[in-house]
C-alpha cells in the first residue's frame, strides 16, 4: 500500500496512480487555485496539459512547485500541498479578487497605477505577492542530473500504437533506434482504449524492439528540437520529490538522429463556455484514463460535452464503470450520436454551469435553440483534437489546415522528421462557436484568460496574434497553451472575419514541457562549468595553505602567510625577500609555444610587434602583440634556444586567446610557412627565482655560472634538465626555470631548499604585484586593457620598422595618434593611499580624465604609488591631481610620475 | 552491469610530429625507417616501442622513442615534447563506452569507433584526445591542468552508468 | 546545435568548433591599410549564405571554411584549410 | 486618445469595457512623409514619439515589417541600467534611465519600470576593484553606484551561495539602485499609443525591400505596400541593420547573432534585485508574474535564426544555479531568442550614414533595450536636425576606421577577430 499526504493529510494510493488518480480515488475535486483570480480549480486532463492541478510535491531542496498532478506518479511517503492560496486551499482570501474581475480585465495593469517608479514599486509589492503560484525551495539540491550523448539512426518519439510499429519497423531492419515515452508504461491512446491492441501486443511489440537492439526510454519527453536533428530529451530517474536511486533525479539526452518519427498523438480540447473551469469539468478522453486505467469514476452523474464521435468512447466506459450518463450535449445536428445507446440532444452547446461547495452541481445548454438545465456531478467535454505539433515546428516546419479536424496537421519539414498517427490524422469534428457570455467563458485556465479578454484586445488594437498573447497573457502559463491556443485563434479569426489559418499562428519553441533547472545545468550547477585548471604543483602549494587567487580558471598561490600574517603582511615579507634577498615563485600558467622551423623567425615576427630575427642563439627580449585593429592585446619574452627553434611566452590571462590567433596566423594566413607551433604551456611548469642572491642561489643549484640577463641556457637541476630563462618581472636579477611538468616537483623542491637555505622566502602574487609596479613593469589586463597603443604604453620604440607584424594597418588610423588619448603614467601620493581603480580628476565634481589601473606600496621606503592612464599623461608629469574612490570613500592626493618607482636605469639587473 | 575502472598512467614520454611539407616524402621516408605506415586521421599506427596517434592533418601524437623520427622529418618538421602537459589515463571495462557519452558529444558507442581509432573530442567542458585500445578499453589523454576535475566527473558518471 | 561536416573528422557536433570570422573579414598579411580597415570592420552579414571560417578546436584543431545558410542552418559546404595534408 | 486611469478602468468595469479605443491606429500609408523610421521597434516608435513631441514635427511615419514590438523589444530580458564603465557609454544610458524614471506618466502608460536595483557581483578582490572602478567611473559623472559588502550583498539576495568554497565565491557587489526592469512589450505600446496621438502614422506589415535614391540623396522608400517618398529616412532596426543598410548598398561594422533567453514558471517573490555577475556570463531577475528571467551571452556566431542553442543555455543556467542554487527545482517554461546586431566595439551606432538623408540607429549589440527612451531622443535630434546630439555624437558610423571605438571590455573587433 502506497501512502502519500495531501496538505498534511495523509492518504492512500495504488501502485501506478498518478497524483491527480489518487486524488481523485480519495475523493479530492478541487486542487489548486488559478494565478489571477484564485479561482478554486481541480483536476481538468490525465497529461502533461494539465493547466490546473498544480501543487507542490518533495520537500526541502528536492521540492518542486507547480508540479501537475496529473504528471507525477505516486511514491510511498510522496508529499504535496497545494499553492496559491491563503489560509488554506478551500477558503482562499485571494478569490475576493474574482470580485474585482470585471475591472481587471486584459492589460489593466497598463492603465493604472501612475506617478513615480517608486510608486510603482509600492503597487508592485503586492501584485508580486499575489503572482506566482508555488514556493521556491530555499535549499540547494540534494540531487544531481546526467547529461547524456546518444546517436541513432531513427527516434521515434511517442509510443502509442504507431510509434510502437515504427520503432520496431526500424529496429527489425537493422536500424539504431531510440523510441521515448513521456507516461512510465508504453501505449499511449491504447491504455485508455485497449479494444484494438491490447497490453500483451505491446509487451511483445516492447520486447521485439528492445531484441533488436532498440532502446526504449519510458518517463522520457522528447522536449527540444534544435538544429540538424539534435533533440533534447528529458527523462525522469526519480519522481518530483523523490529520492533517487543512484543520487540522479534526471537525465538530460542530447540525441542526434539520422531520422525522427513523431507518433505524439493529440491533445483535447476544451470548450469555451461560462464556469467551464470548475471542479467536476474535465476533458472527456481524460476521464475515460482515469476510469479505464487507474479505475477511478470521479462522479455519479456524468453529462457530456462533444462535438466528435471520440466522447462516445467516455460515455461507455463511465457506464460500464456503473455511473450515470444523464447527458450527451453535442453540437453536431441529428442523427449524429442516434444509436449510441444514450440520451443525446444534439445541436447543443453548453452555456454555464452552476456549482457548491468547490464541486459541481449542475450543467445548462442550449438544445436546439432552448435553454436547458441538467443535475450532474461530472462533465466531460471533448471540444476536438490539436495534434502535437510542437517538435514538428520546433525544426522548423510547416502546417496545413485539416479542415475536418478544424486543426493544424503538420506538412513539410527542413528537417529529417516526420509525423505519423493521431497527429497528423485527427479526428473530424463539428465546428462550433461557443454561445455562453464570453466573461466567464475560460480558454486560458490558469492565467485566467477569458473569451471577454480577447475581444477586448482586439478592440484595443492588439490584433496580431503575437499582440494578443502578450496583451492578455494568454498561452504564456506553465500549460504553454497547449489548451488555449486554438480558442484564441478561433476567436481572432471570428473577428477578423477570416479563417483560422488567415488568422495566423504563434511560434513553437523550445521547450514542449517545463525543464527542471538543474537538469538544464547538468554536472555544471555544482561548478558552473568551469573546472578549476589545477597547478601541476598544486600539492606542493597546498601542503604550506596559501591565500588562492583565482587568475581564470586557474587558482593560483597569492601569498604564503606565516605565523599568522594577514595577506598585507605577508605579501610584504615575500617583496622584501625578493628586493633584499631572494624569492621564489611558481609561473606555469604563463602562456609558452615552441616554435620550430626554417620559418619560426619569419613567423613570430609576424605574430609580435617588435624584432625577433636580430636574436642571437641563446638571447632573448621583450615583446609585445597587436591586434589587427593596433591596440596592444599581450606581451611576453621570446627566446632562441636553437638555430631553428624558439620559445615565446605570454600572459596566462591572454593564453587561450593567443594559442588560437597563433594557429589562426599559422593555419589560414600562412599556410606556406615551415614552421611548427606547439602550445606548451601546460607541458613545462615555470619556476620564477628573483633577487640579489638569485644568481647565487641558482648557481649551487645548477653548479655553473648563470647565464646573463635575457639570456638562456639548458641546465640541470636535482637530476632533471630544465631551461633557464634570465628574465625578470620584479626588477631585481631573476630567472625561471622550466621544467617537464612532471618533473617539476623535484625540481621546486631543490630550489625551495636552496632559497631557504640562504633566508630568502616563497612569494605569491600580491608580492609579485607590489613588485612589478614599483618597477613598473606592465600587467595584461591592468595596463593593457585592450584600448591602448604601443605609443600610450611608451612601448612605440620597440615596434619593428620593417612593419610586417599584425597590426601595423590599425595602428596607422588617425585617432589613434590624436591627441588627447590615455597614457602610462606613474602616480605617487602626496597624501592619503591611492586606491586602486580610481578615477584621476584635476579636482573635485570635475569629470575623470584617466584612472589608477595598479597601486601598491614601495617596498622598502613604504610610500603609496601607482600606475595609471591619463589623457595627454607624458607631458603632465609633475601635475597633482586627486585619485578619487567616491565607491568606498578613499581619495588621495597624487603627484604624475614617470612609471618606474624602483631601478629606472636597470642598474639590478647587472652583474 | 555496466562497469568501467578509471586508472592514470604513469608519465612517459609524448611527442608532437608535425609536417609542414614534402609530407608525401615524409610518408615515404617514415614508412621506410619504422616499418608501418604513417596512420590516416582518426586512427593509430606502430607498436608498442613506437606509436603514433593521428588526431590532425599534420600532427601525430607519438608514444615511445622518437630517436629515429628526427632524420624522418628532417627539414620538413618538427619534433615537439609534450608530455608534461598530458595526463594519459586509461577506461577499462565493459562500460567504458557508455562513460565516455555522459556529458559528451562524440559518438563512442559507435561499433566503428573500434581498436585503433582514435578521435578527439569535448566531454564535461574539457579537450580530450581519445585511442580506442581494445573491445574492452580506451585510453584517454587529458590536459594536466583540467585532469583533477575530469576524474573526478568521471568517477561521479561511472557510478550512474545504468539505466 | 549544428552536425557541422569536418573535412577530416566527419560530422561532428558544433560544441567541437568554435566560430572564428567570415571569410570576408580576412586581412591578407600584405593588404594596404585602408583596405585592411575596410575588411577588418565590414561585412557582408547576408540574411541568407555566407562563408564562415571555424576551428574544430576540440577536435582535429584545423580550420575550414563552412558555407552555411545564416537562417536555415543549412550547411552547403565546408573546405579544409592550412597546409597540405596527407590523407 | 482617451486617458488611461484608475478611473478609466472602472468605467470599463461597469460598463463591460465598451468604451476602450484602439491603442493606435491602422493608417493607409500616405504618398510621402517628412520623416520615415524604418523598424516598429521600441526605438523607432520612441524615435517618432520624440519627434513629435519635442521636435513638433508631425508628418511621421513608423514602417513595421511585421508587428510593432515584435524584434528585439519583445525578445530581452528587460533589464534597464545605465552602469557602464566607459563615459560615452554611460552618459548616454544615464539620459536614458532619467527618462524611464518618469516614462509612465510621460506616456500615460504603465510600462512598470521597476527600479529594483542592478546588481554586479565580484567573486575575488581582483573584481570588488574592478567593479569600484566601473562604479568611481559613474559616481565622478553624477550617476548613482555602490559597492555593497558581502553581508549587503546576502541581505539583498538571501538565496545567493554565499559559501566560501563556492566555485565563484561572492565577495561583494555593485548595485546600481535606480536601475531595474520594465514591461518590454508595454515600452513599445505606449510609445506607440503616444506617438499615434500625436500625428504619427504607425503601419505595420509594411517592410522596406528598396531605397528611392537621386544622386547621393535619398528620396523614398519601396515597400511591400509600394513607394512612400520621404525627405530623411532613418534605419532603426537593430539585429537586422546590415540587411537593411544593404539595400542602400552599405556594408556595416555590424554581425548578426542570436540571443537567447528564458524564463522559469513563476514562483512567489525569490529574486528581489537584478543580478549579474563580473566574472559569470548570465543575468537573473524575477518578473512581476513570478517567473525567473534568465539571460547570458550571444550563440558568438551569425544567425538570423531567432534560436537558441542548448548548450549556450545550458552553460548560462550553469553559471546561475552556482549562484542561486534555490532556482535548481524550477523549471523553465519558455525560452526566446533575438537577433543582435553585434557591433565592433560593443557599442551602438547612432548617426548619419554616407548616404545623404539616410541616417543609421543600430549596433546595439545586447544591450539595446534598457537604452531605449535615450536612442529615440537622440535619435529624433539626430534626425530632426540633420546633425547628432552631444551625446550620440560618439557613436557616428566612421569611429571604426577613424580609430574612436568605444570598447567597454577591451576585446577589440567582434567577434573573434584579434
Amino acid at each position: 500500500m502506497i501512502t502519500f499526504s495531501f496538505d498534511g493529510k495523509a492518504y492512500t494510493a495504488q501502485e501506478g496512480d498518478t497524483l491527480a488518480a489518487a486524488l481523485l480515488r480519495n475523493g479530492i475535486g478541487l486542487v489548486g487555485r488559478s494565478f489571477k483570480y484564485h479561482r478554486p480549480r481541480g483536476i481538468m486532463t490525465a497529461g502533461v496539459e494539465e493547466p490546473n492541478a498544480l501543487v507542490t510535491v518533495g520537500e526541502g531542496g528536492r521540492a518542486e512547485p507547480n508540479t501537475r498532478a496529473t504528471d507525477v506518479f505516486v511514491y510511498d511517503g510522496l508529499v504535496a500541498r497545494s499553492q496559491n492560496r491563503w489560509p488554506n486551499l478551500s477558503f482562499d482570501v485571494g478569490s475576493v479578487l474574482g470580485l474585482a474581475a470585471p475591472a481587471l480585465s486584459a492589460g489593466f495593469y497598463y492603465k493604472t497605477f501612475f506617478g513615480s517608479a517608486k510608486k510603482w514599486m509600492f503597487y508592485e509589492y503586492f501584485i508580486r505577492k499575489a503572482a506566482g503560484l508555488g514556493n521556491a525551495p530555499t535549499q540547494a539540491d540534494p540531487d544531481r542530473f546526467s547529461h547524456r550523448a546518444a546517436f541513432c539512426d531513427v527516434l521515434v518519439v511517442g509510443a502509442g500504437p504507431a510509434g510502437l510499429q515504427a520503432a520496431l519497423d526500424a529496429a527489425e531492419a537493422g536500424k539504431r533506434v531510440i523510441l521515448v515515452e513521456q507516461d512510465n508504461i508504453l501505449g499511449a491512446s491504447l491504455i485508455r482504449d485497449p479494444q484494438e491492441l491490447d497490453a500483451a501486443w505491446i509487451e511483445a511489440t516492447a520486447a521485439r524492439i528492445r531484441g533488436a537492439g532498440g532502446r526504449i526510454l519510458t518517463r522520457t519527453t522528447a522536449s527540444g528540437y534544435w538544429e540538424h536533428d539534435l533533440v533534447t530529451l528529458t527523462q525522469r530517474l526519480s519522481e518530483p520529490g523523490q529520492t533517487p536511486a543512484n543520487g540522479v533525479a534526471q537525465r538530460l539526452w542530447h540525441v542526434r538522429a539520422g531520422q525522427v518519427i513523431l507518433a505524439n498523438g493529440s491533445i483535447e480540447r476544451p470548450m469555451a463556455f461560462a464556469h467551464n473551469d470548475r471542479p467536476g469539468v474535465m476533458l472527456s478522453q481524460a476521464l475515460r484514463s482515469y476510469v479505464r486505467r487507474f479505475g477511478v469514476v470521479p462522479g455519479k452523474r456524468l453529462v457530456i460535452a462533444t462535438n466528435n464521435d471520440d466522447a462516445y468512447k467516455t460515455a461507455q466506459a463511465l457506464k460500464d464503470a456503473g455511473a450515470q450518463i444523464v447527458a450527451i450535449l453535442d453540437a453536431r445536428p441529428a442523427p449524429a450520436g442516434a444509436n449510441s445507446g444514450h440520451r443525446v440532444y444534439n445541436d447543443a452547446v453548453p452555456l454555464s454551469t452552476k456549482g457548491a461547495r468547490h464541486c459541481l452541481k449542475s450543467v445548462s445548454a442550449l438544445v436546439d435553440g432552448k435553454t436547458m438545465e441538467w443535475d450532474a456531478d461530472l462533465l466531460a467535454v471533448s471540444g476536438g483534437f490539436t495534434p502535437v505539433v510542437h517538435l514538428h515546428m520546433q525544426a522548423g516546419g510547416t502546417l496545413d489546415w485539416n479542415e475536418d479536424a478544424q486543426a493544424f496537421i503538420p506538412a513539410s519539414s527542413r528537417q529529417n522528421v516526420t509525423t505519423i498517427g493521431g497527429a497528423a490524422d485527427p479526428q473530424p469534428i463539428f465546428k462550433m462557436v461557443p454561445v455562453s457570455s464570453p466573461n466567464k467563458s475560460f480558454i486560458d485556465f490558469q492565467n485566467d484568460v477569458t473569451l471577454a479578454d480577447v475581444d477586448l484586445a482586439w478592440a484595443e488594437g492588439y490584433r496580431s496574434v503575437e499582440h494578443l498573447k502578450r496583451y492578455t497573457t494568454l498561452g504564456m502559463a506553465t500549460d504553454q497553451g497547449k489548451l488555449s491556443n486554438m480558442a484564441a485563434l478561433g476567436r481572432l479569426a471570428e473577428k477578423q472575419g477570416v479563417a483560422i489559418p488567415e488568422a495566423g499562428l504563434t511560434t513553437f519553441r523550445p521547450p514542449y514541457t517545463p525543464v527542471t533547472m538543474g537538469l538544464i545545468a547538468g554536472a555544471g550547477a555544482k561548478d558552473a562549468g568551469a573546472h578549476v585548471r589545477r597547478l601541476a604543483l598544486y600539492d606542493l602549494h597546498a601542503a604550506k595553505n596559501p591565500i588562492w587567487q583565482p587568475l581564470g580558471y586557474w587558482f593560483r598561490p597569492r601569498a604564503y602567510p606565516i605565523n599568522g600574517e594577514s595577506l598585507a603582511q605577508a605579501a610584504l615579507r615575500e617583496a622584501k625577500a625578493v628586493r633584499n634577498n631572494v624569492g621564489m615563485t611558481d609561473v606555469s600558467t604563463l602562456a609558452k609555444f615552441e616554435v620550430s622551423g626554417p620559418d619560426a623567425a619569419a613567423f613570430l615576427e609576424i605574430i609580435c610587434a617588435t624584432t625577433v630575427s636580430q636574436l642571437a642563439v641563446g638571447r632573448g627580449r621583450y615583446t609585445f602583440m597587436l591586434r589587427e585593429d593596433g591596440f596592444v592585446f599581450d606581451d611576453g619574452t621570446v627566446w632562441r634556444l636553437d638555430e631553428n627553434r624558439y620559445l615565446l611566452t605570454s600572459s596566462t590571462g591572454g593564453a587561450d586567446r593567443m594559442a588560437t590567433h597563433i594557429s589562426y596566423v599559422r593555419q589560414y594566413l600562412c599556410p606556406h610557412l615551415r614552421v611548427s607551433a606547439v602550445n606548451v604551456q601546460e607541458h613545462y611548469a615555470g619556476i620564477a627565482i628573483a633577487g640579489p642572491t638569485a644568481k647565487a642561489v641558482l648557481a649551487t643549484l645548477i653548479g655553473e655560472e648563470p647565464p646573463r640577463h635575457m639570456s638562456t641556457v639548458p641546465a640541470v637541476i636535482a637530476g632533471i634538465p630544465v631551461i633557464i630563462l634570465a628574465a625578470s618581472y620584479s626588477g631585481e636579477r631573476a630567472f625561471e626555470i622550466y621544467i617537464t611538468a612532471s618533473d617539476a616537483a623535484t625540481v621546486w623542491a631543490a630550489c625551495e631548499g636552496q632559497v631557504m637555505k640562504v633566508g630568502g622566502a616563497l612569494y605569491g602574487l600580491e608580492a609579485m604585484e607590489f613588485l612589478r609596479i614599483e618597477k613598473g613593469h606592465l600587467v595584461v589586463g591592468g595596463e593593457v586593457d585592450g584600448r591602448m597603443t604601443p605609443h600610450d604604453l611608451a612601448l612605440d620604440k620597440m615596434l619593428n620598422k620593417a612593419g610586417g607584424y599584425i597590426g601595423a594597418s590599425g595602428l596607422a588610423r588617425p585617432a589613434l595618434s590624436e591627441a588627447g588619448r590615455r597614457q602610462l603614467v606613474g602616480l605617487e601620493a602626496l597624501e592619503g593611499d591611492i586606491p586602486e581603480g580610481s578615477m584621476l580628476i584635476p579636482s573635485e565634481g570635475a569629470s575623470p580624465q584617466g584612472h589608477v589601473s595598479a597601486a601598491a606600496f614601495r617596498i622598502i621606503e613604504g610610500g603609496s604609488v601607482a600606475l595609471g592612464q591619463l589623457v595627454d599623461g607624458f607631458s603632465r608629469h609633475g601635475e597633482i591631481l586627486i585619485a578619487s574612490s567616491p565607491t568606498r570613500g578613499q581619495k588621495a592626493r597624487v603627484r604624475v610620475v614617470a612609471p618606474h618607482f624602483y631601478d629606472s636605469a636597470g642598474e639590478r639587473y647587472r652583474d | 552491469m555496466t562497469e568501467v575502472t578509471i586508472t592514470t598512467l604513469p608519465a612517459a614520454p609524448l611527442h608532437v610530429f608535425e609536417i609542414w611539407g614534402n609530407a608525401a616524402s615524409v610518408a615515404k621516408r617514415f614508412k621506410a625507417a619504422t616499418g608501418f605506415a604513417l596512420p590516416a586521421t582518426g586512427r593509430s599506427g606502430g607498436n608498442d616501442a613506437l606509436r603514433l596517434i593521428r588526431f590532425e592533418p599534420t600532427v601525430w601524437l607519438v608514444e615511445g622513442d622518437i630517436s629515429a623520427l628526427g632524420d624522418v622529418l628532417a627539414d620538413d618538421g618538427a619534433l615537439t615534447a609534450i608530455s608534461g602537459g598530458v595526463v594519459h589515463m586509461r577506461l577499462s571495462g565493459p562500460g567504458w563506452r557508455t562513460l565516455l557519452m555522459e556529458g559528451g558529444v562524440f559518438d563512442a558507442e559507435s561499433p566503428a569507433f573500434a581498436a585503433g581509432c582514435s578521435a578527439a573530442t569535448i566531454i564535461d567542458h574539457v579537450n580530450v584526445r581519445l585511442h580506442v585500445v581494445s573491445d574492452d578499453a580506451c585510453d584517454a589523454y587529458v590536459p594536466l591542468s583540467f585532469s583533477q576535475g575530469l576524474r573526478h566527473f568521471w568517477k561521479q558518471a561511472a557510478g550512474i552508468l545504468a539505466g | 546545435m549544428m552536425l557541422i561536416p569536418c573535412p577530416h573528422c566527419g560530422p561532428r557536433a558544433q560544441s567541437e568548433f568554435i566560430y572564428e570570422r567570415t571569410v570576408d573579414s580576412v586581412v591578407p598579411l600584405d593588404a594596404p591599410s585602408q583596405e585592411a580597415m575596410t575588411k577588418l570592420f565590414t561585412r557582408n552579414n547576408p540574411r541568407g549564405v555566407d562563408d564562415e571560417i571555424w576551428r574544430h578546436t576540440y577536435g582535429c584543431r584545423a580550420w575550414m571554411i563552412l558555407t552555411r545558410h545564416r537562417v536555415t542552418n543549412e550547411i552547403s559546404g565546408c573546405r579544409a584549410i592550412g597546409p597540405e595534408a596527407l590523407p | 486618445m482617451s486617458r488611461y486611469s484608475a478611473f478609466s478602468l472602472l468605467r470599463g468595469a461597469l460598463t463591460g469595457h465598451r468604451h476602450w479605443q484602439p491603442a493606435w491606429r491602422d493608417p493607409e500609408p500616405k504618398s510621402h512623409y517628412d520623416i520615415i523610421i524604418i523598424g516598429g521597434g521600441g526605438h523607432g516608435l520612441a524615435t517618432a514619439y520624440y519627434l513629435a513631441k519635442v521636435h513638433g514635427l508631425k508628418n511621421i511615419a513608423v514602417l513595421e515589417k511585421g508587428w510593432i514590438g515584435g524584434g528585439n523589444t519583445g525578445r530581452n530580458t528587460t533589464i534597464v541600467r545605465s552602469n557602464y564603465r566607459l563615459e560615452p557609454l554611460h552618459n548616454l544610458f544615464e539620459f536614458g534611465l532619467k527618462l524611464w524614471h518618469g516614462l509612465s506618466d510621460e506616456l500615460n502608460y504603465n510600462v512598470m519600470f521597476s527600479p529594483r536595483g542592478a546588481m554586479f557581483l565580484g567573486h575575488s578582490d581582483a573584481d570588488m576593484v574592478k567593479l569600484a572602478e566601473r562604479g568611481d567611473a559613474m559616481r565622478c559623472d553624477g550617476i548613482d553606484a555602490d559597492l555593497l559588502t558581502r553581508d549587503q550583498v546576502a541581505k539583498l539576495e538571501p538565496l545567493l551561495d554565499m559559501s566560501r568554497d563556492a566555485r565563484f565565491p561572492i565577495q561583494g557587489g555593485l548595485i546600481q539602485r535606480r536601475g531595474g526592469t520594465a514591461r518590454h512589450d508595454a515600452v513599445a505600446w505606449g510609445y506607440a499609443r503616444g506617438a499615434d496621438s500625436l500625428g504619427v502614422d504607425i503601419i505595420q506589415k509594411c517592410e522596406v525591400t528598396g531605397f528611392v535614391r537621386d544622386g547621393d540623396f535619398v528620396v523614398g522608400v519601396e515597400t511591400t505596400r509600394g513607394r512612400i517618398g520621404a525627405g530623411r529616412v532613418g534605419i532603426c532596426v537593430a539585429g537586422h541593420s546590415g540587411h537593411v543598410a544593404g539595400l542602400a548598398g552599405l556594408k556595416l561594422p555590424v554581425e548578426s547573432q542570436t540571443l537567447q533567453a528564458m524564463v522559469t514558471e513563476g514562483v512567489k517573490p525569490m529574486i528581489n534585485s537584478v543580478i549579474m555577475s563580473q566574472s559569470l556570463h548570465c543575468y537573473i531577475s524575477q518578473s512581476d508574474k513570478g517567473g525567473v528571467v534568465f539571460g547570458g551571452d550571444p550563440d558568438n556566431w551569425p544567425s538570423y535564426a531567432q534560436r537558441g542553442h542548448p548548450m549556450v543555455m545550458e552553460g548560462a543556467v550553469a553559471q546561475g544555479l552556482a549562484l542561486v542554487p534555490a532556482l535548481s527545482r524550477l523549471r523553465m517554461v519558455r525560452t526566446w531568442s533575438g537577433v543582435t546586431d553585434m557591433s565592433f566595439d560593443g557599442a551602438p551606432i547612432i548617426g548619419e550614414t554616407p548616404v545623404r538623408n539616410l541616417f543609421l540607429n543600430g549596433g546595439w549589440c545586447y544591450g539595446g533595450f534598457k537604452a531605449t527612451p535615450a536612442s529615440g531622443w537622440t535619435y529624433a535630434h539626430t534626425l530632426a536636425t540633420g546633425k547628432p546630439h552631444a551625446l550620440n555624437a560618439p557613436f557616428s558610423l566612421d569611429r571604426f576606421e577613424r580609430g574612436a571605438t568605444i570598447d567597454e571590455t577591451g576585446s577589440g573587433p567582434m567577434p573573434n577577430s584579434r
